[in-house]
């Protein structure tokens, strides 16, 4: 059963190397390829889950061991892989989501004249992503860490003819690399300190402790910080958080897929996994929660202000990992929800992106949702996929965003101490301005009256439901994003499911479980009013009215890009051309002006030689004197 | 005895050199293929070493001695290690690529001029190079090796200033008075660092009495020879100072950029991936073993200029508008990384850095190659002077892509193990070093990926509208290149293997011992 | 004799000095000489009884006949244990016959013979009214450019004294490494200097340079002859004998019987070290070394290139030889008082003609700085007091040779209208006309330049590493340093040839007879041979390295 | 007498003629200065002899006059067959080569 674990990884590792490799010749079936191959990798999923529910809690972690890949001396890494309850989560989540996007792809890419890459670049991505969820040791992690990187790289910068798409893929890659920084450091302190960085001897598991038991708190504290810089590289958490809004220049599936449902959610991944270390450190854990809580609202803010439907869901996405990432913070009380919030996100995040795919489809790609208006009647399919994702996120009693959101809120509290109150009230002040945007975006596109104009070479879009090989998967979602909640909760099978991996902790919440709730749907209740009042009642303006300071500053991302570019993109640019100058001046100019002044001495000795017979002499005589002179000095000395 | 295997080696391409350079000028072609045979015979051979060479025994195997100049002591000895193993494999592997590459790089430039040899020439030095560098990975004796480590820089001279990138900015005029210029300066600095090393070699001499490697290393093991520590020290210096020209390190640099600009591509990676080598390899053999309290004694200086070159290199490489410069640059800064994994000091330091010699000859020369294919094509070194090519050329444009992963050290590549062992085994003894060398691997996506958007992505340019994709010799240079890559990236264990232990061997010449991790210690 | 006599002597109211012993001569063991002198003697006869046409052949016939003989005798004397264990003195002490003489006498001759190929090259000028002509005035005495010199050309004159002056030069070469007495070294350096002095003025092409270059020489030479012989004067009269076995003994003071005027000489230093010094400066000025160089480019220049190649080869070993043998044979007891002098000459030598060279624009002043460098090279090997210091010399010189007279037959090679191209720009583009001679001069050049696989390499580690055993080490930094600077002019030359554009009216490169390529040949010949495999020689030079005392 | 004052006349001689061989400028000039120096040298040799009461001193005297005949013979010819071409037997004229 454990080689299945391979197979895994090796279908859709096949179909991107059959697909990049291939050549024209495939480009007919290319995406039937991928996605076949990518519901197979799904399908091996849920045999090996079905394989583990079989099996008695305790005893549901397999192990795949293929072969040594690094090994010198000490320095031992394998490739090897884990599949316990936390991983399998995700490859269901990852293949399950990733395959409705492979077929939801088919019908959005189908004018594409690259759309083999495209799915080749897909099924690369779902391999490094289960490389990353199913790996045994850092290491490895690390290498399928980099590769969705790359695979993310790819597919933002899918259409290069736009200079925008290509800055912006550059831009994450480049983000994530400062990520990857922290996770290379990290593996090296655990080989310093740990002599291995291979999750087994080191987390422990399987009932015996791991070796950070051991280690001071000090060391692991270090380790968190670094494994959390790594997370925010990958799941664009404050400060490096830059680079998510412009992915959405990336197809939209993609953006469903890596910048929504999966890849950014591999933070919180790394930093469930690495409970252990965690645990036995509060600084890092408290510095984690920092990050969530002000990602949860600095996302929430960018999303109030922007325009661009998908900016808008991308604002929403970085605060919803930001809930998760909080909840990660908060230990053991809070890993098991931070991965309910991640599962029940990927529904419907996933189905909220792809029904503004499906809109843009019928729009002409257009994203500005000041553009939209009443779009309900055109499309209905999408409005109700769409509505349900909505109500979902917001955290409408009974679908799946109520009930992950809310025990991430109890969690918060239940931190106790003043950082409880405090993280708890971020959580609630974030779930009500969530309310607010997602409302908004739901008014802006569907509500109101069209507000679309013939652009300028007079063609005007005719809004159309999309082909059902789109709506199905967005169908499919939309009942995940419904019912996932639920089904998670009921007799909090999740908590037991993921517990042997996790643990579990109710810690000590200053209120009642009911309190919170009430609160929370309060909170919704309110962010939903503000934004009817605000969008709903009065039409909406086609341009963007200036707005307050803090709109205007929300739109441009809290100012967070212009200071990086005049900060390190200004400051590189001068350091670099500097260091051109002296590198041309200096140091080569330092070896030229030896040779030049070895030259200028040779033209001047050289007029020594003047051609005249006597001064010939002269020199002799000369030199015959000094001869004599120094011979005798040598004996008088 | 046995067969010289060996002198085999490294005699095949010398022949080879000569009756290239004997071929009528009117047989060009013949020319051609008679080179390319002979480095495929030469790569059977290297294979036939590698084979051959058991890992588990003895430090120096298929060795071979003779006395040459018994007057200076000198012998005419060879022997493997794993290290050298490898690097021999690596150039015998990549020559028949830069051939293949370089197939018409000496064309005559009006076609039919009879009286054309340049390239005869062209292919006959460059299989002397590889004769010279494969005899200098095998020598263990020091005069040998100083004799080809000197020697091999008149064949790459004639190389880089006889057979330049026709492609220049200025036009061919300003591109020969730039060649020749390169070509001087990568000969001077070399020389002058050679030099140096003479004098030191002869120091070795007088103090050694004789250049056999093994047995001065012998000698300074037991205790029989030693030396004040202030003449190991001077010796060292001189020594390090030519390997450090070669390698070449910061700020003894400045020739590489010049060299490998105005050089063809092929050339280029001649340059970089195999001749370096000898610099690098040179430090990690003789420096340690002859010198090791004096390596010692150097290493806190070395780290930082190995450092200082990650770093700067880096963001030179960034400030570059001409591609194969910034390449070059790159290169300076990935040489830091191989020094610092030499003189860290442990055994994932120096076997990273001895894998990093091997994946950075291969990942340069997928890189270069493919910008060398690049700029045959538009017939200009100048980053602005692309754009868009992604959609006229995708392989090509995938190549380089590929090539440009390889540089900035992508896992599931092949470099990306070794950087990362050198990382580690650094960390492990310096940390804020070896942090502070982490910051490289940001850099190095930096200039890798904005060398890629400037070049291949965005709107096309009118110039490069017209473009042809990779032909198929291009492809069969570059495609095993890549899938080498990938392979050495997921499976590295069969360098490794051979490399490990020649490392245990060094360690221990340098009496220096793996640093333990501190908890298992604890325990 | 006694003290009495001396005072009889001084009142001239002596007993006549009664026995004077017949001299015996081993003619054995001075044959190599005395076969070039009778060559020499054969060849003025020819000069005066050959008629015109037949000379030429007569004289270069006779000339390699004596010097192969010579030769050959050279090699019969070694192989017949001379150079070693049956090494001594001959003509009752003036001549030492032992291995350095023998070894570099066998050089010299070698070098003579492929220099008389050089000398006897008659196709590179154009043929004047139907005559082969050589690189030798039609008619010495014949002011330039008047009309008794266009007869001279018309009637096909050749100055064919050349090769008896030529035989006559290398009888005192051979001479001077051997000399072993005070005198003879005098007469061998008058007997080598004044036939080249005469050889220097009879350049067919430029003769105003040629005559100018000897008169330069001449007087210079004369000079420093004339310091020289005042060295011997007060040697002689520190040590009241010209022997230098006597003359070493009187300085170590191991002297047997010590007449009271030798006692009141010895006691004198100052006569010992001025002496000294005098005829070591006259040695200096003969191998070129700085400060007694200034003549070397100039004469280099103006000379017959030929003449140069031979010159610079042959005089620098026979030079060598004889400063060699004053050094280790005779002064040995004063090594503390000329090593550090020696010192910076050798360092000033090195430095001062690699630096100036850089800047040359002629092709023969540039080789001539670089026999300065390399002057200073081999006196790195003389500091090392050493044996090893010896033979290393001996290989050094032996290999530099070859490659000075093959560079300057190469030299010889390209002209245009005005005779020999020798101006560098002219050079450019060598390489692209005619790849060959290029490549040829190239390998003379890397030679030059001590790049490992040539014979340069070999000898100037051989020197350098006898000079660092011989405590020398600063010395071979500086000689490191040097060959830094040196490589650089080296290399200009190849650049200038390989990769710059040819000259639209650049210089042709004419097609030699057999005798110029005989001597290229064997110049890059040894040069390869001496680079690649060098052990036969240098065990060659070691056991040539003892002298006879 | 005491024959060391004989030395010092010959070194006095000596540099006389060296000082000459520096200052003048006419080629023969020269040249006899020289001959004064090798003049110079045969009276240290001769009083040498005399003082060591041997007779190597005179005897190289002896050769030293050849010699100087010998030189005067090429001297001369040298110098003339200048002289002939140039009509100036000054040294300074004859520095065609230089730097």
């Amino acid at each position: 059963m454990e080689n299945l674990i391979a197979l895994l990884i090796a279908a859709p590792l096949l179909g991107a190397a059959v697909l990049l490799c291939g050549g024209r010749r495939l480009d007919a079936v290319g995406q039937w390829i991928g996605t076949l191959l990518s519901f197979a990798s799904f399908a091996f999923g849920v045999v090996l889950f079905a394989d583990l529910l079989g099996k008695d809690p305790e005893q549901r972690t397999l192990t795949q061991h293929l072969f040594s890949w690094i090994q010198v001396e000490s320095f031992q890494a394998d490739v090897a892989f884990r599949l316990d309850q936390l991983s399998m989560t995700f490859v269901l989540l990852i293949t399950g989501v990733g395959s409705l996007i492979h077929l939801y792809s088919v019908g959005y890419m189908e004018h594409d004249e690259r759309r083999r890459r495209f799915f080749g670049y897909l099924n690369l991505f779902l391999a490094a992503m289960l490389l990353l969820v199913l790996a045994d040791n850092y290491l490895l992690l690390y290498v399928g860490w980099e590769g969705v990187g790359l695979a993310s790289y790819l597919l933002i910068g899918f259409w290069q003819h736009k200079p925008s798409a290509a800055t912006a893929a550059k831009k994450a890659f480049l983000v994530n690399r400062v990520g990857d920084m922290g996770l290379s450091i990290a593996i090296m302190l655990m080989f310093l300190w740990f002599g291995t960085f291979a999750f087994g001897p080191l987390l422990g598991g399987e009932g015996e402790p791991g070796m950070v038991g051991d280690a001071s708190e000090g060391k692991l504290t270090a380790i968190g910080l670094m494994l959390l810089l790594a997370a925010c590289g990958k799941s664009a958490q404050v400060p490096l958080q830059s680079w998510l809004g412009d992915a959405m220049e990336g197809p939209t599936p993609v953006s469903a897929l890596i910048h929504a449902a999966t890849m950014v959610t591999a933070g919180v991944y790394l930093i469930v996994r690495s409970g252990a270390i965690f645990n036995a450190a509060p600084d890092a854990q408290l510095v984690v929660t920092i990050v969530g809580a002000v990602t949860l609202l600095f996302g929430a803010i960018v999303g109030c202000a922007k325009d661009d439907i998908k900016k808008a869901l991308a604002g929403s996405t970085m605060s919803q990992i930001g809930y998760m990432v909080l909840a990660a913070g908060l230990g053991p009380i809070g890993y098991v929800f931070a991965i309910m919030h991640l599962v029940t996100h990927g529904f419907f995040k996933a189905g909220l992106f792809l029904g503004a795919g499906s809109v843009m489809h019928g729009m002409n790609d257009e994203v500005d949702m000041r553009k939209y208006g009443g779009l309900r009647k055109y499309m209905p399919v999408t409005f109700v996929t769409f509505g349900l994702g909505y109500l979902a996120i917001i955290g409408f009693p009974g679908l799946s965003g109520f009930f992950s959101k809310d025990k991430i809120i109890e969690a918060a509290f239940a931190k106790g101490g003043t950082e409880g109150w405090i993280l708890g009230g971020c959580a609630l002040l974030g779930a009500a301005i969530t309310a607010f945007y997602m409302t908004r975006v739901m008014l802006m596109t569907f509500f109101g009256e069209k507000r679309w104009q013939p652009d300028e070479n007079g063609n005007e879009p005719h809004p159309h439901e999309s082909p059902k090989v789109m709506t199905i998967p967005m169908i499919v979602l939309a009942v995940g994003s419904v019912a996932a909640g639920f089904l998670f909760n009921w007799q909090s099978s999740f908590i037991h499911w993921l517990e042997p991996i996790t643990g579990h902790d109710h810690g000590h919440a200053p209120l009642s479980a009911g309190v919170i709730t009430g609160a929370t749907v309060a909170c919704m209740v309110i962010g939903v009013a503000i934004a009817y009042g605000q969008y709903g009642r009065r039409p909406v303006p086609a341009v963007a009215p200036r707005g307050s300071v803090l709109t205007r500053a929300a739109r441009r991302d809290l100012y967070q890009d212009d200071f990086n570019h005049v900060v390190l993109v200004r400051g590189g640019e001068h350091l670099t051309r500097s260091l051109v100058y002296v590198d041309h001046t200096l140091v080569d100019g330092v070896v030229n002006g030896t040779a030049a002044s070895v030259g200028g001495l040779s033209g001047r000795m050289r007029r020594l030689q003047n051609g005249f017979v006597r001064s010939y002499a002269v020199s002799m005589f000369g030199g015959v004197a000094i001869l004599i002179a120094a011979t005798l000095l040598m004996r008088a000395v | 005895m046995s067969f010289p295997l060996l002198t085999a080696t490294a005699v095949l391409p010398a022949i080879g050199a000569i009756a290239t350079a004997a071929v009528p000028a009117a047989q060009r072609t013949a020319a051609k293929w008679l080179a390319l045979l002979v480095s495929l015979g030469t790569l059977a051979l290297a294979i036939t070493v590698l084979v051959r060479f058991d890992p588990d025994g003895d430090r120096y195997q298929l060795t071979e001695s003779h006395s040459w100049i018994a007057e200076f002591g000198v012998r005419y000895e060879l022997g493997v290690d794993g290290i050298a193993v490898a690097l021999i494999a690596l150039t015998a592997l990549l020559i028949p690529f830069i051939i293949l590459a370089g197939w018409h790089d000496a064309d005559p430039l009006e076609t039919g001029s009879k009286r054309w040899r340049p390239t005869q020439g062209f292919f006959a030095l460059i299989l002397a190079v590889e004769a010279m560098v494969i005899i200098s990975f095998e020598a263990t004796d020091v005069f040998l090796f100083y004799i080809f480590f000197e020697a091999m820089l008149i064949p790459m001279y004639f190389l880089i200033g006889g057979f330049g990138d026709r492609a220049h900015e200025h036009g061919e005029k300003a591109a020969s008075t730039q060649r020749s210029y390169a070509a001087v300066k990568f000969l001077l600095y070399n020389l002058v660092g050679g030099l140096i090393m003479l004098a030191a070699v002869i120091g070795l001499y007088v103090v050694a009495g004789n250049f056999s490697l093994q047995a001065i290393a012998e000698a300074r093991a037991n205790g029989t020879l030693d030396m004040a520590t202030n003449t190991e020290r001077w010796l060292f210096l001189g020594f390090f100072f030519a390997f450090a020209v070669k390698a070449p390190l910061w700020p003894l640099h400045t020739w590489l950029p010049n060299a490998m600009g105005e050089a063809t591509a092929p050339v280029a990676v001649l340059i970089t991936a195999v001749v370096d080598k000898v610099g690098t390899f040179a430090m990690l053999r003789f420096c340690l073993q002859l010198f090791p309290e004096a390596s010692k004694w150097a290493t806190p200086a070395i780290l930082v200029l190995a450092l200082i070159s990650i770093v700067y290199g880096a963001l030179l490489a960034v400030g570059q508008r001409d591609m194969k410069r910034l390449i070059a640059y790159a290169s300076i800064s990935h040489f830091g990384f191989i020094i610092m994994g030499i003189f860290a000091m442990t055994s994932q330091g120096q076997s990273g850095a001895t894998l990093y010699m091997v994946n950075h000859g291969i990942s340069t020369a997928a890189l270069m190659l493919v910008a060398g294919f690049l700029i045959s094509r538009r017939g200009s070194r100048l980053i602005a002077d692309y754009g868009g090519v992604q959609k006229v050329a995708p392989v090509l444009a995938g190549t380089f892509l590929i090539g440009g992963l390889a540089t900035l050290s992508l896992p599931g590549l092949a470099p990306f193990v070794s950087e990362f062992l050198v990382l580690v085994g650094t960390f492990t003894r310096y940390p804020v070093i070896g942090i502070i060398a982490t910051f490289g691997i940001v850099l190095a996506a930096l200039y890798v990926l904005v060398l890629y958007q400037r070049t291949m992505t965005g709107p096309v340019k009118p110039e490069v509208s017209a473009m042809p994709d990779l032909r198929v010799r291009e492809l069969v240079v570059v495609a095993p290149l890549i899938a080498l890559l990938i392979f050495l990236g997921v499976y590295p264990k069969p360098i490794t293997d051979i490399v490990n232990p020649a490392v245990q061997q060094t360690m221990s010449d340098v009496h220096k011992k793996d640093p333990q991790p501190e908890v298992e210690a604890a325990k | 004799m006694s003290t009495s006599a001396v005072h009889s002597l001084w009142t001239n109211a002596a007993d006549p000095i009664l026995k004077i012993d017949t001299p015996k001569i081993e003619y054995g063991q001075l044959s190599p000489t005395l076969i070039v002198v009778g060559a020499a003697i054969v060849g003025v006869l020819i000069e005066a009884v050959v008629p015109r046409k037949a000379r030429y052949y007569a004289q270069v016939f006779v000339s390699v006949v004596a010097l192969v003989a010579a030769f050959a005798a050279v090699v019969a004397l070694a192989a017949g244990g001379y150079a070693t264990t049956k090494s001594g003195i001959a003509a009752m002490g003036a001549i030492a016959v032992d291995g350095p003489a023998l070894f570099l006498q066998g050089t010299i001759l070698l070098a003579g013979l492929v220099g008389l190929f050089t000398f006897a090259e008659r196709r590179l000028d154009p043929e004047a009214h139907g005559n082969r002509v050589d690189s030798f005035a039609a008619q010495a005495a014949s002011v330039p450019g008047s009309d008794s010199e266009k007869a001279a050309v018309k009637a096909g004159f050749t100055t064919t004294e050349v090769f008896p002056l030529l035989l006559f030069a290398i009888a005192g070469m051979l001479i001077f490494p051997a000399a072993n007495d005070l005198l003879t070294l005098f007469i061998a350096l008058e007997v080598l200097s004044l036939p080249l002095y005469l050889m220097c003025a009879l350049a067919r092409r430029k003769r105003l340079m040629s005559q100018e270059a000897a008169v330069k020489y001449f007087l210079l030479g004369a000079f420093a002859s004339a310091f020289t012989l005042f060295g011997i004067a007060l040697l002689y009269g520190y040590a009241g004998s010209v022997s230098y076995a006597t003359i070493a003994q009187v300085v170590d003071g191991t002297v047997p019987d010590v007449s009271p005027a030798l006692a009141d000489t010895m006691g004198n230093d100052a006569l010992l070290l001025v002496g000294a010094a005098m005829i070591v400066m006259g040695l200096l000025f003969k191998v070129g070394a700085v400060p007694f160089h200034m003549w070397t480019p100039d004469v280099y220049q103006g000379a017959p290139t030929p003449v140069t190649g031979f010159m610079a080869a042959a005089t620098k070993v026979a030079a060598f030889g004889a400063l060699l043998r004053i050094l280790y044979v005779v002064l040995p007891g004063l090594r503390w008082d000329w090593r550090p002098v020696m010192w910076g000459v050798a360092i000033v030598t090195m430095l001062g003609g690699a630096i100036v060279a850089i800047t040359q624009t002629d092709i023969k002043r540039l080789l001539a700085y670089s026999s300065i460098a390399h002057a200073g090279f081999i006196l790195a090997g003389v500091i090392a007091t050493t044996p090893d210091g010896v033979s290393s010399v001996l290989f050094y010189l032996a290999a530099y040779s070859f490659v000075t007279i093959g560079a300057f037959a190469v030299v010889t090679l390209v002209r245009d209208a005005g005779g020999e191209a020798t101006h560098l720009s002219k050079w450019a583009g060598l390489g692209r006309r005619s790849p060959l001679v290029a490549a040829v001069f190239a390998v003379f050049l890397l030679a030059f330049a001590g790049i490992p696989l040539t014979s340069g390499f070999a000898g100037k580690f051989a020197v350098f590493k006898a000079a660092a055993e011989g405590g020398a080490g600063p010395l071979v930094v500086v000689g490191v340093i040097s060959s830094a600077i040196a490589a650089f002019f080296y290399i200009r030359v190849i650049v200038l040839m390989f990769f710059s554009e040819p000259k639209p009216e650049g210089p042709t490169v004419a097609v030699p007879s057999p005798l110029t390529m005989t001597a290229i040949g064997v110049g890059v010949a040894v040069t390869l041979v001496l680079g690649v495999a060098p052990q036969y020689f240098l065990d060659l030079a070691n056991q040539a390295g003892v002298f006879v005392r | 007498m005491n024959p060391v004052n004989y030395l010092y006349l010959a070194a006095l001689l000596f540099s006389i003629g060296a000082t000459g061989v520096l200052i003048r400028r006419n080629a023969i000039v020269v040249f006899m200065c020289i001959e004064l120096m090798l003049n110079a040298c045969n009276l240290t040799l001769v009083a040498f002899s005399r003082m060591h009461g041997n007779l190597d001193g005179q005897i190289i005297a002896f050769f030293t006059m050849v010699v100087a005949a010998a030189e005067v013979v090429v001297g001369l010819a040298i110098i003339v067959s200048l002289f002939r071409s140039r009509h100036s037997a000054s040294v300074d004229d004859a520095s065609l080569m230089k730097l």
